[in-house]
């Protein structure tokens, strides 16, 4: 038992990338509209964020530095400067975007508009974050995280033509009428969202929290190679029920309770409780990510004392920036814009911070002054250098495409 | 004077030939040892590229190999950096920094024995 | 000087693009209709689901209740985005008025769904929806037809 | 230890003896701790100070927006730099200042042997704990 919660960063860390508010309903949305023809992109981008949520986990352990310290120290203060600047934005933005998913979340289980529970849901994210023990924060949002597993069950229990899944899955065809552009725009979306920067700000910024040392490359790499194939796993099936229940009805998701819609139709009352249980606790849990790593970011890039492990009288910019981008967040969110289209809008800055991110990530990781013997392998560098390509790639395409597509209307 | 000042200044060797760019400056413990701490830190050397930017890599110094493909972009773009003891800078106040060699006598950097923490 | 102006001229460009609005032809209002006709569908769908689940019992009424809220509210805004169009010539009114027709009754059942919802009366909800079905297959051959 | 370094048609020099750092890619930019691991601040620059010899010795190592202001040039270095002048706290206007005397360790950090309470470099820290920080309920307490 104590060892399953040892992998909890890791889980709590995909929970952020893989089904956070904008990726529950992305999810969905993209098998509703083009059935299992896109679900590749999601093992594509699990094997990326591995290699390296992995590679900066080590870096974590070997040296007890976290990634933003890399990025400064890598790219210097100017390019460091704009990262840090796009990657807040995606950040904030997203963690406002989140303090409207679990507004959303509550709306589902009481009626009551989901503008109400907005400055409650601020304040709960906020008292979290400032008294609960990081360890603690994991395991309770982190596990809650895996009731969504409960859409695997509803997928199975719909009864799919398995056979008929794989051919589709394994030769991706366009319905009539739908473009490439925008296809591949949802591909893009998907494998960012897989990639997202906070993912490795939160995984690498949590091992430090935890204080790995050398000893825990093993519980490190464990967190890696189950926590993130388990987000993955949960957005497959997400994806996969809304295949089966809208996509022959033509219908296409765009809101949270459409997506939940099929674990009622499959399993019932208790069915839809688990799945609306999972939705909240992902949504708090991917909030805390994107607050914390918030503070992460700006605390690491100036060098100030940050972290849970100290007091917060002992970290205060800190925290107080965590305060401050969560009163920002509710206040965007007061203004009823919608929180799905927010995380949609945040990809244009995580266009600008994903290779700005991952490029001091494998260089450091083959830095022996950092690493000693735990240098990047020849394996690791092969992938890292073919994933930093694509990387590169999508971030050149996905504005683009953003504006060609309308986003993906 | 701060570090940072020295950084991007222009070089010329003695007959006036643009040498490169300060991309780095090399800091030796050799001075004489204190009272706590550690021994002094001199600026022994600068490292002069030819290029402008990309320089915090790395690649161009650390013998070590990285990924293939980074380390050949940063190595072909910083291709011809050099050397250049502080001694054998004339004037360290005047602007651009003068050698009192000749540009060929300015020895490669990748000619170096042994690279910074060796 | 020269920057300021073509700044304000592209500013001026974009604003009489927004207000104008795209001046129809009738193949375009037949496209735009059936454009419509297609996304009421799948509110109309989504809210045929909904029941379904309602039906047997499988989700509460709260739960119920956000997402009828929500289609009703989803296929008032596409009615009140196709209404807003103008009609090219006569002969388009009467594809104004056919649609516009399916459209509305579609929102009284939506509407009487979501008050069914509210009062609890959850098991005449099915019931209440009867009609849906038939709209979804006119809706659907609608969007068909003017394709 | 000294080698002399000999290239065909190259003048002969000392290459240095002892630890060798390249400033830029050792020194700059890396997290200052203290000797638990708090972290004090980055560093921003370097001081250098010329010898009668005419050696440029390190002697301190420089943190804080007026450190990092003119490095970052253009309008927002000068901004942080008259920020800094105007909100400095109990360290002066200028940037904060750690001897480098009281460096112990270079590594992937570089470790100071004091603590950050008794080097004047963290007024704004300061400012938020005292002000802010403080004023809510369980500032001090460590999570539960």
């Amino acid at each position: 038992m104590r060892r399953f919660f040892a992998i909890t960063l890791g889980i709590l860390t995909a929970i952020g990338g893989f089904v956070d508010i904008g990726d529950l309903v992305a999810n969905a949305l993209v098998g509703s509209r083009y059935g299992f023809a896109l679900a590749w992109v999601v093992p594509v981008g699990v094997i990326g964020i591995c290699l390296y949520a992995e590679m900066c986990g080590r870096v974590a352990a070997a040296s007890g530095r976290a990634v933003f310290d890399l990025i400064r120290e890598r790219l210097g203060p100017r390019w460091g400067l704009g990262n840090l600047t796009a990657s807040f934005l995606v950040t904030a933005l997203t963690l406002a975007a989140e303090i409207g998913g679990v507004a959303l979340a509550l709306e589902l289980a009481s009626s009551v508009n989901y503008l109400l529970w907005i400055p409650m849901v601020g304040f709960l994210v906020w008292l979290v974050i400032w008294r609960v023990r990081f360890e603690r924060m994991e395991q309770v949002f982190g596990l809650g995280g895996l009731a969504l597993i409960v859409f695997a069950v509803a997928f199975w229990q719909l009864g799919p033509d398995w056979g008929q899944l794989i051919h589709n899955a394994t030769h991706p065809t366009l319905e009539p009428g739908e473009g490439r552009a925008t296809y591949f725009y949802y591909a893009i979306a998907l494998f960012g969202a897989a990639m997202t920067p906070y993912e490795v700000f939160f995984f690498s910024s949590g091992g430090v929290e935890e204080h790995w040392s050398a000893e825990d490359f093993a519980v490190m790499r464990s967190n890696v190679f189950i926590g993130f194939p388990l987000g993955g796993l949960l957005s497959l099936a997400i994806m996969g029920v809304a295949a089966l229940v809208f996509f022959p009805a033509g219908v296409q998701v765009e809101t949270l309770g459409q997506m939940a819609l099929p674990t009622a139709l499959a399993l019932g009352k208790i069915g839809l409780a688990v799945a609306l249980l999972g939705i909240f606790a992902a949504t708090f849990g991917a909030a805390l990510e994107t607050g914390l790593s918030a503070g992460y970011t700006v605390a690491q890039y100036f060098g100030w004392q940050w972290g849970k492990f100290v007091r917060p009288l002992q970290a205060a910019r800190f925290h107080l920036v965590i305060l401050l981008s969560l009163i920002a967040g509710v206040m965007l969110m007061l203004t009823t814009v919608d929180p799905i289209k927010v995380t949609e809008y945040s990809i244009v800055f995580s266009a600008i911070a994903l290779p700005l991110t991952y490029l001091p990530i494998l260089v450091i990781a083959n830095d022996p002054d950092y690493m000693g013997e735990k240098v990047n392998g020849r394996f690791a560098n092969l992938f890292g250098t073919v994933y930093l390509v694509l990387i590169l790639v999508v971030s050149a395409a996905a504005i683009p495409l953003m504006i060609a597509t309308k986003a993906g209307q | 004077m701060r570090l940072s000042e020295l950084l991007g200044l222009e070089v010329v060797d003695r007959a006036g030939a643009h040498v490169g760019t300060v991309s780095d400056i090399r800091l030796a413990q050799d001075g004489p040892p204190q009272e706590l701490g550690q021994a002094r830190l001199r600026v022994a050397g600068l490292v002069v590229s030819p290029r402008h930017g990309g320089r915090l890599l790395g690649y161009d110094r650390i013998p070590y190999e990285g990924p293939w493909l980074i380390r050949r972009i940063v190595r072909t773009y910083h291709h011809g950096t050099r050397y250049v003891p502080w001694e054998w800078i004339e004037d360290r106040t005047g602007r651009p920094l003068r050698i009192d060699h000749p540009i060929d006598a300015i020895p490669h950097l990748r000619d170096l024995p042994a690279g910074p923490g060796a | 000087m020269i920057g300021r102006a073509v700044a304000a001229s592209v500013f001026v460009v974009t604003l009489l693009a927004g207000c104008a609005g795209p001046s129809f032809s009738h193949r375009d209002y037949e496209r735009k209709a059936a454009h419509t006709a297609e996304e009421a569908n799948a509110v109309v769908q989504t809210a045929l689901l909904t029941v379904q689940a309602a039906g047997k019992r499988r989700a509460p009424r709260q739960f119920l209740d956000v997402l009828l809220t929500d289609a009703e509210s989803t296929l008032a805004d596409i009615q009140a985005s196709f209404e807003g169009v103008q009609p090219p010539e006569p002969d388009a009114d009467q594809l104004r008025s056919d649609l516009g027709d399916l459209l509305s009754r579609a929102g009284d059942v939506l509407s009487t769904l979501r008050i069914e919802v509210r009062r609890g009366r959850l098991g005449a909800l099915p019931e209440t929806a009867g009609p849906l079905t038939g709209l979804h297959d006119k809706l659907e051959a609608f969007a068909e037809e003017h394709r | 230890m000294e080698a002399p370094v000999n290239s065909p048609g190259r003048a002969e020099f000392r290459a240095p003896a002892g630890r060798v750092y390249d400033a830029y890619l050792h020194l700059l930019d890396r997290q200052i701790i203290d000797p638990d691991g708090e972290m004090i601040a980055k560093v921003d620059d370097v001081e250098l100070e010329i010898s009668d010899e005419g050696v440029l010795y390190v002697t301190a190592l420089l943190t804080g927006p007026a450190a990092l202001g003119p490095r970052m040039g253009g309008p927002l270095g000068k901004a942080m730099v008259a920020i800094q002048a105007r909100l400095h706290g109990t360290g002066g206007p200028g940037p904060g200042r750690i001897p480098y005397h009281l460096i112990t360790d270079i590594g992937s950090a570089i470790t100071v042997s004091a603590q950050p309470a008794d080097l004047t470099i963290r007024g704004l820290e300061d400012w938020v704990r005292t002000r802010i920080i403080d004023a809510i309920p369980g500032a001090s307490d460590a999570p539960q």
